[in-house]
């Protein structure tokens, strides 16, 4: 009802959101400009495409047409220029490596695999962090909180790609109950999942238990529980509307993070999404899909900032008129 | 619930509430006895700190869990005993029999829900009926309390409206299951004078129609004056004069009570603040020994400061009780 | 829907119950069966350096099964054989042209027709033009192919060229396409599915997971494996190979050195492949024996171009014991790399001297090292030991971990340089390279190609070690044919590469694949491939 | 009275604190890190360089082990434990210079922005934009192609992912303050610009740049440990955590030994630390609740 009514309600300014909104998206283009700066020289200035991907024994003809055929004769400005004009386009060359194979198309195909990871993985952390966080909130300075934050920064500080062996060993091999790796079926995407969701947990739990225990003090809740309301509903309905803001605002954060993640991740599980992509592309010297991959990264991590933002507006009424 | 004449509407007996921290424990509320007929206004006065709030909080059972609770006492709301309730019964009295109007406008409206959305909950939970009957039902309770366009009011979110409003949405809220006792505390401390009394003669507007009981939690003497019939008066956990407004005005029997009385300005309206009394009360571990109130006292002897003052009757028909070694020597 | 039930309501309930939808609907639509079928062999690698469909694109590190070349290697020696597509040929006195007669019943799967020459001239074509990256396809560049009838082909090379045989074999530089293919459905017809002449036939892949085989029933060679399909997956985290093995999801996986002895433990089978599958060696880069540059850049620049430095290195090597840790038990040092006993120029008097020369020794390295006045004589007296994680040599890691170790007792001061192989590659082709670097000989070439590549300047000019007598050698081997003399020169080459400590020598390796032993019963390989499998028609299931 | 009673509070509050002191993070950071990071000599009883080839793979003490090697050895024969220790200075190096550069860069930045608003102000946000939405781990391997995996390039690499966190808090609490009385009176009082922003302001951000740090030890050392794995971390024989983790995850499951005590290691000083970092900021700033 929230929104619908909110649009409904006279007071809404809705030319300030869309004011805010381009402001934020033009800022997030410049911020994209800046990163096709860095990722085209950072992939100029690291090893010679020639060495990765022609063999030891080339001769110089076949050198000096891959040079020629790849542009890498030219000035750095000039090859600069033609990648953001290409760019633009969101055409960054054909894969050296996928042969045949268009850069930003290759990218996009293996997108859907990491975000149906990322999804599941922001999922899990959700579904975990926040009943931890509440309850941790609700039963503070008991066992209970206790037990909460010691699990959730248990997550935090084993390297992820040590958890993702051991999930694999005990629950793959030990325990036969899902499969080892690859990309499949619902039960392929649990464990790499597990495995990247389990660090986010803890800043998620955390931030929710502290927003809980600001919202819980409040009158509001106070008021609710005059009401009659039960105290399931006035803290799940009740405060954790309320808190949830704050947990919100670290969602670009969590997706960015998320993301990055996978990058190892993917590579343990053998899920091949982008973060696989960028580690073989870049492996590879494979130029245009590292290019492709690092700005398809960022365009992910804005927008999801963006949808945050949104968000953050149609979740709380009170920034939505200030 | 049939009621005869002799049950009062809420009648408390030596309540008592404990807090304990690793500290130790004392008594915000120390054997409280008092009663509230039909239609009646009690009110409860104090400094801050004097544990007027936490009476009426454990009124409806909602003491801090695990630091508070009660510790000896008995409520009984029409001759029912709310202490030996269970949880899931004690939330039907909640808001259906005994509502609560709290301190701050401001903050007691969730933000994140809509006017309507916060009072239709009430009735969802002690008044169910058809989904589509709730706008209307809210639509009415904002116009029972003078919101002006209710129609449109009912959709806005708390920060779209201005503080009185906001109050009389709080006060819809107490009002909409139509409670036998409404619990009021400090409800116009942070508005303005006019909006202030046009709020006081509401309630009072509403008690006429409903016949419901009122207990008001202030600090301000001068609003106990117009609105109250009876008076409570409490100073560091306990109560040290009780009676009607007319007997303690004119005959204020605690010298707490005479301080509070001459802090009432003059000029009506003006935001009191009780800053005449000197010193401050005590830190509520203390270990205390005689009235808690001698250290302050203009007119306190060796008595006082050596022997805690039992409740005394002060006009002789036990009407009119003060616990002060004073009463003895009238 | 569960999360229905939640107990979330208004915008947050939205939010959360939209993701939970994006999750879902996302998960759900990556899933398809997950049944495995039992006639299914599922192999598990390491990440191939490319994945594509055009074989002559990629650097020909992987063979498709699919796929045939003309000449076949025998599954039990690794000698020369006529089970690809080839059924006999013959060469001339000089080595210069050489006839193959293709077997007159071998058919493309599917219904591509029979392999005939002009197939192969077709092929030939693709894989040596412009976007080839073969690795090894010099020889073949400079050749003139002719269809000599339906099913004959020749080949007339400019010089010498006695180990062609090697590029149709193992090597894999030439691998036959469907000339009928490419007519009626162009390159893309090779793009989707490449038809080949092998006992299975190519089903599809899953970019970067998988390559899906079918076995063709009734093939043409009468070979008929015991399984409908193969599949190859692609997984770089060697413990999850070893996973996928034991929970057996994978009938076969390659593993590092430590993890077949514990997948052995486990219980699981170790083949190895039937000949040494690969030379290991470290490199001195840099034309350090070069007496000219000696004059141009002063050689004391690095500590190797000292000789007794070279020796002392040599010497400070228990190889015994850094060869059982990296491959094992029963590996046998190599004498000089590139140096075999199946080819010519083999010398068993080098073999001999080996322990004598080349044994442990460190009291005799720091001897050495005292007399050539290290580490103060040179300018630069560490030496930087090149370790290259990205490059799926796992065990180059631990072999410069080794050494570095020994080194530093007899007091050799090293330091290790984390670097990828482009990097490295580059600053070898620029003649820029001040390091030892680890490297690998796979397959095993014929002896007179390898010591070209990796010591003079005939084949590699960069990896030329700079040696004038050397480089001498190597040019009079090109243009010789007599296989006496060959082997003589090459002899001689190994030799002066010997006793000039020209490199340090590690081992000689075969190729080895751990299989599920409740799965398979056995497989035996060659391992003359690059990635040292092949023959996947005669995995022997239980 | 009241002066009596509040000196009361105040002094009882003291203890608390001093009770309420973590000791068990701090001890265990103290066993685990610390002391391992400045007297690994002295404590280490083996080299951690010197292969034995005659020890390769010795399970750990209680696990068919001898007390020689108390955790095992890797599979170059190398004293596990000997290599943990050796391996502290490293990790405390890399975690301690990495989040030195992101409090340096991140606070500098951040203050000026937050003081100065205006067009550098947008600066760097927009910077702090780019830094968060380019993985590290992807800068990482870029950085480490281009120059080299070293020392360097991970300090760099940890410094770069941790900057902007630092940049944003300094900047949102610069925000607030800049519009305090205090500085307003600065101002009126002719003080320059950094004086108020040095004399001022940063002492009153300090506490959120150490609890903030404090939190972010756990990040670098994780980062550390990813960039092992992918082969561009501090270069080999180093034993670094991440290394050594990296080294024997092929292992897990059968000569666990190998990584389960580095990451035994990780794990207690991670925890450690954002436990004493909690600790911290409940102590400095209870409302403070960013990550």
């Amino acid at each position: 009802m929230g929104l619908r009514t909110a649009l409904m309600c006279k007071k809404f300014k809705e030319y300030a959101v869309l004011k805010y909104l381009a402001r934020r998206v033009a800022s997030s283009l410049f911020a994209l400009l800046v990163i096709t700066v860095i990722v085209f020289l950072l992939s100029h200035l690291s090893g010679n495409p020639v060495d990765a991907l022609l063999p030891d024994d080339a001769s110089q003809e076949q050198i000096d047409a891959f040079i020629r055929d790849w542009g890498l004769d030219k000035p750095l400005w000039q090859q600069y220029a033609t990648f953001l004009g290409n760019a633009v386009h969101g055409d960054f060359g054909t894969s050296l490596k996928w042969q045949g194979e268009d850069a930003m198309g290759f990218v996009l195909d293996r997108m859907p695999a990491t975000l149906q990871l990322g999804g599941l993985a922001i999922l899990m952390s959700v579904v975990i962090a926040l009943p931890l966080g509440v309850a941790a909130a609700v039963y503070k300075g008991t066992p209970i909180d206790n037990s909460a934050q010691m699990f959730a920064l248990l997550g935090q500080s084993m390297p992820n790609f040590w958890l993702g062996i051991v999930l694999i060993w005990v629950f793959s091999v030990w325990l036969g109950w899902l499969p080892t790796s690859g990309m499949g079926t619902i039960y392929h995407a649990i464990l790499p999942a597990i495995a990247i969701a389990w660090f986010q947990v803890s800043a998620l739990a955390r931030l929710t238990r502290s927003a809980m225990l600001e919202v819980l003090d409040a009158e509001y809740i106070k008021l609710a529980r005059v009401k009659g309301v039960s105290e399931s509903v006035v803290i799940w309905k009740h405060a954790l509307r309320n808190a949830a803001v704050v947990p919100l605002t670290y969602f670009g954060i969590l997706a960015a993070s998320i993301l990055t993640g996978s990058v190892v991740i993917e590579t343990v599980f053998s899920w091949p999404g982008m973060g696989w992509v960028a580690i073989e592309a870049i492996r590879g010297r494979d130029f245009p899909v590292v290019q492709a991959v690092i700005i398809a990264y960022a365009v992910i991590y804005m927008i999801s900032n963006l949808v945050v933002d949104l968000l953050y507006v149609a979740i709380d009424p009170r920034i939505r008129n200030d | 619930m049939t009621q005869t004449q002799d049950t009062p509407l809420l009648e408390v007996k030596d309540l008592r509430v404990e807090i304990s921290t690793k500290a130790g424990s004392f008594y915000p509320v120390n054997g409280h006895n008092f009663t509230l007929n039909k239609g009646e206004t009690l009110g409860i006065v104090g400094e801050s700190g004097s544990g007027k709030s936490m009476t009426a909080t454990s009124l409806v059972r909602l003491l801090p869990k695990h630091a508070a609770k009660v510790k000896s006492g008995s409520i009984k709301l029409e001759g029912r005993e709310l202490l030996d309730l269970s949880e899931a019964e004690m939330r039907k009295v909640r808001g259906s029999e005994i509502a609560m109007i709290l301190q701050d406008p401001q903050t007691s409206l969730n933000p994140s829900f809509t006017v309507g959305e916060q009072i239709s909950e009430a009735f969802r939970l002690h008044a169910p009926g058809p989904k589509k009957t709730m706008r209307a039902r809210a639509i009415d309770a904002l116009r029972k309390v003078k919101v002006a366009a209710p129609e449109h009011r009912v959709d806005c979110y708390p920060n779209e409206l201005s503080g009185g409003m906001r109050q009389r949405v709080v006060g819809a809220i107490a009002i909409s299951c139509e409670p036998k006792i409404i619990i009021a505390d400090e409800p116009t401390t942070s508005l303005d004078v006019t909006v202030q009394a046009q709020y006081l003669r509401l309630l009072k507007e509403l008690q006429d129609d409903t016949g419901m009981g009122i207990i008001f939690i202030t600090h301000d003497f001068g609003i106990v004056a117009n609105l109250c019939h009876k008076i409570v008066v409490m100073y560091f956990g306990r109560i040290v004069e009780s009676g009607s407004v007319e007997r303690i005005f004119a005959n204020p029997a605690h010298p707490y009570t005479e301080a509070l009385i001459g802090a009432v300005p003059k000029l009506r309206g003006h935001k009191g603040r009780l800053t005449t009394i000197k010193g401050q009360p005590p830190a509520p571990m203390e270990p205390l020994q005689g009235c808690p109130f001698a250290p302050r006292c203009e007119k306190a002897d060796s008595r006082c400061f050596a022997e805690l003052p039992p409740t005394l009757d002060a006009d002789g028909d036990g009407e009119h009780l003060a616990s002060c070694w004073r009463v003895l020597d009238q | 829907m569960l999360h229905k039930k939640s107990k979330f309501s208004g915008a947050p309930k939205r939010v959360l119950t939209s993701m939970l939808l994006a999750g879902t609907i996302l998960t759900a639509a990556g899933v398809t069966h997950a049944a495995m079928a039992s006639e299914k062999v599922v192999i598990a690698v390491s990440p191939l350096g490319a994945d594509s469909n055009l074989y002559w694109t990629t650097t020909g590190a992987f063979i498709f099964p699919s796929m045939q070349t003309l000449v076949g290697n025998d599954a039990a020696t690794g000698k020369y054989d006529n089970s690809q597509l080839a059924e006999s040929w013959e060469h001339n006195e000089d080595f210069t042209s050489w006839t193959f007669k293709l077997h007159p019943n071998a058919e493309f799967n599917g219904e591509w027709g029979p392999v005939t020459a002009a197939d192969v001239v077709h092929s030939f074509n693709i894989h040596t033009g412009d976007d080839a990256k073969l690795s090894g396809i010099k020889q073949l560049k400079t050749a003139t192919i002719t269809a000599v009838d339906d099913h004959t082909v020749r080949f007339d090379l400019p010089s010498p060229v006695p180990n062609f045989l090697f590029s149709h074999a193992g090597r894999g530089s030439l691998v036959i396409y469907s000339k009928a293919q490419f007519e009626a459905e162009g390159i893309e017809g090779y793009e989707t599915a490449p038809a080949g002449s092998g006992p299975f036939q190519y089903e599809g892949r899953e970019v970067g997971q998988s390559l899906t085989f079918t076995t063709i029933k009734d093939h043409w060679t009468g070979v008929s494996p015991e399984f409908d399909e193969i599949e190859f997956r692609w997984v770089s985290e060697p413990s999850t190979r070893f996973a996928m093995l034991s929970a057996g999801e994978a009938h076969a996986v390659t593993l590092p050195r430590d993890l077949r002895e514990d997948a052995a433990e486990a219980g699981q089978s170790v083949l190895s492949s039937s000949a040494g599958a690969m030379q290991s060696t470290m490199l001195f880069t840099g034309q350090f024996m070069n007496p000219e540059a000696e004059e141009t850049r002063d050689a004391r620049t690095y500590a190797w171009a000292d000789v007794r430095v070279r020796e002392a290195v040599n010497r400070a090597l228990d190889r015994d014991g850094i060869l059982e840790v990296l491959y094992g038990e029963g590996v046998e040092a190599l004498p000089v790399y590139t140096m075999d006993p199946r080819f010519p120029g083999y010398s068993q008097d080098l073999a001999d001297r080996f322990d004598a020369d080349y044994g442990y020794d460190p009291e005799k390295a720091m001897a050495l090292l005292k007399e050539a006045g290290y580490p103060d004589a040179f300018d630069n007296a560490a030496i930087p030991l090149v370790v290259t994680s990205l490059a799926g040599n796992p065990e180059f890691a631990q072999m410069a971990e080794l050494v570095q170790a020994y080194l530093d007792v007899v007091g050799i001061q090293t330091e290790m340089r984390e670097q990828d192989w482009a990097t490295g590659n580059t600053a070898i082709r620029g003649f820029t390279a001040d390091f030892v670097t680890p490297m690998r000989n796979a397959p095993v070439r014929p002896a007179a190609l390898g010591v070209q590549i990796f010591f003079t300047d005939q084949a590699s000019p960069h990896l030329n070690v700079g040696d004038p007598e050397i480089n001498d050698l190597g040019a009079k081997l090109v243009s010789e044919t007599n296989p006496a003399l060959r082997d003589e020169l090459l002899q001689g080459m190994f030799t002066r590469i010997f006793d000039g400590y020209a490199h340090i020598p590690m081992a000689a390796v075969p190729a080895s694949v751990v299989v599920n032993s409740d799965l398979v019963e056995g497989w035996s390989f060659p391992g003359s491939t690059s990635s040292g499998l092949s023959h996947y028609e005669l995995i022997d299931l239980k | 009275m009241i002066d009596f009673s509040v000196n009361r509070v105040s002094a009882m509050r003291f203890w608390v604190r001093l009770w309420s002191l973590p000791l068990v993070p701090i001890t265990i950071l103290l066993v685990v890190f610390i002391i391992p990071a400045f007297f690994a000599d002295f404590i280490a009883p083996h080299d951690p360089y010197v292969p034995n080839l005659r020890a390769r793979l010795q399970p750990p003490v209680g696990f068919g082990g001898t007390w020689e090697y108390i955790l095992g050895t890797d599979r170059l024969g190398r004293d596990i434990l000997s290599r943990i220790l050796h391996g502290a200075w490293y990790v405390l190096a890399v975690s301690m210079i990495g989040i030195a550069v992101g409090v340096v860069v991140g606070t500098t930045l951040g203050l000026i922005a937050g003081y100065a608003r205006g067009w550098f102000d947008g600066l760097v946000m927009r910077l702090v934009d780019i830094s968060l939405a380019l993985p590290a781990m992807l800068l990482a391997l870029a950085l480490a192609a281009a120059i080299g995996a070293s020392f360097l390039s991970v300090v760099i690499v940890v410094g770069f992912a941790l900057w902007a966190y630092f940049a944003r808090q300094v900047r949102a609490e610069v925000l607030l303050l800049r519009n305090s009385d205090f500085v307003a009176r600065s101002q009126v009082a002719g003080s320059s610009h950094t004086r108020i922003l040095f004399r001022h302001i940063l002492p009153n951000v300090m506490n959120t740049i150490v609890v903030l740090a404090t939190l972010q030890v756990g990040i670098a050392i994780m980062l550390d440990a990813s960039l092992s794995f992918l082969g561009i971390g501090i270069p080999r024989p180093t034993p670094t955590w991440g290394l050594l983790v990296s080294d024997g995850r092929d292992f897990i499951a059968t000569d666990w030994w190998i990584s389960f005590f580095p990451g035994l290691a990780i794990l207690l000083t991670v925890m450690s630390a954002n436990m004493l970092g909690d600790w911290l900021r409940e102590q400095l700033d209870p409302r403070q609740r960013q990550i």
